[in-house]
């Protein structure tokens, strides 16, 4: 199953790119994304008990399962206003 | 979201809405209007522009560079404009963020609160300001004499109950 | 106070005043401006509209009277931007009230306070509208269907030091 | 001795007038001109517990002295805003 990884901030500095596309292995989660982020970019690995996460547009968690063309968002501490 | 069309303001070619993310100027009066529609059963109208500072924490900000996930971050405006609603009935709230570069002086939201009471308003308008700053993916770059550094504040989480009561708490709810 | 040219806004024929009782329509912005003057020091700025509303303990109000003791009204505006200077370090704060007839939906009073940071602003601006409503001697007489009658609200004292704690205390301050 | 006196809101429709001119005999304070006010008006004397004072446009005290061409202003409970 294939998955958008979108990635904002310094998150997105980070990997260098603020969308990805991810092959997973059925069933993915939320966490299985986050992993093979971190394998190829260990330098966003900081980020994960800071971070929040969301599945198309929608926040949600890490256990959460995530199905074909889902979009999955990596949000570093928001800092608008 | 409708996008702007370049070089004009949202204000001139669409419906106001009550939340908005844009890369537009942002107008305090566009918001005040959106939540004083409607007739004169308002007594009270708070409102509140967050403006880019020149200094910050020592340093000389050159601009900011806001940057949102605009899909959630619209969601979670109309979060606040709906618990808001519960917490103060009556009250209307109405809410913009612009995004991209900013320079010092420009506002970066826009906020407006409408109500019978003024105590109401004022509580809404806080409220709005400080549930921003907690759950809206919404984040800001500072660029200054000498580098950049992005700023990170909270942990995004709707859910979270002790950051929505300390938001209510600042708030004098 | 200089009186305004009839038919004219005040903003279009004098430098903006931190403190106003004028006859001419209001406008939020002026007071906007007043604060914000002077660079991009400030991070926030906090408003508010007071505004006239079509229905008042169950009457249909038709419109409103203001009236003022215009020299002492201007002083004890001019003593609530003084107050709130010792209490909020670095805030500036302006506000304008209308007097003679309005119809529902005008502004009576608009406040601004701009700072760097939003807690302060929101403290000092609400602040200013409860000490208007204690210490400044403007009064207004609500027309209904059917009648008219003066409101009286607060027997003013400015060194009414419990009624100056209750409105910092409302103030969140 | 002569002095302005203003009055306010439902004050000035029990007395009729905003200003009137009142004579008072020296040594005279605010509540001097008060005491002839209520002499004319009697409809007035609900207010003395619940006004406020001012001489020449400062908040004052019915104890004060007052002097030759003062203006004396009796004020009702205040609403604005």
């Amino acid at each position: 199953m294939r998955v958008t990884v979108r990635l904002f901030a310094r998150l997105r500095d980070l990997a260098g790119s603020g969308e990805l596309v991810r092959e997973l292995e059925e069933p993915a989660t939320v966490a299985s994304a986050w992993r093979s982020l971190v394998d190829e970019y260990p330098q966003v690995a900081e980020y994960e008990r800071i971070m929040s996460v969301a599945v198309n547009a929608d926040y949600s968690r890490m256990s959460a399962a995530v199905r074909d063309g889902d979009e999955i968002a990596f949000l570093p501490p928001v800092s608008g206003g | 979201m409708t996008a702007p069309l370049p070089g004009r303001r949202y204000t001139e070619h669409m419906a106001v809405p009550a939340v908005a993310v844009t890369t537009a100027p942002l107008s305090l009066e566009a918001v005040i209007d959106v939540v004083s529609a409607g007739g004169s059963a308002s007594g009270a109208v708070a409102s509140f522009s967050g403006l880019v500072r020149d200094h910050n924490q020592g340093r000389t900000v050159t601009f900011l560079e806001y940057e949102a996930y605009v899909p959630l971050a619209v969601k979670g405006m109309e979060r606040i404009v709906s618990e808001a609603g519960e917490t103060w009935p009556g009250v209307r709230l109405a809410l913009h963020h612009r995004i991209g570069r900013l320079d010092p002086g420009e506002a970066s939201i826009v906020i407006a609160a409408a109500g019978a009471h003024r105590a109401d308003t004022f509580s809404a308008c806080r409220y709005a300001i400080e549930r921003v700053k907690q759950i809206v993916p919404i984040w800001k770059r500072e660029h200054f004499e000498g580098g950049d550094v992005w700023l990170e504040g909270a942990t995004a989480d709707p859910e979270d109950e002790a950051a929505r009561a300390q938001a209510l708490r600042v708030s004098c709810a």
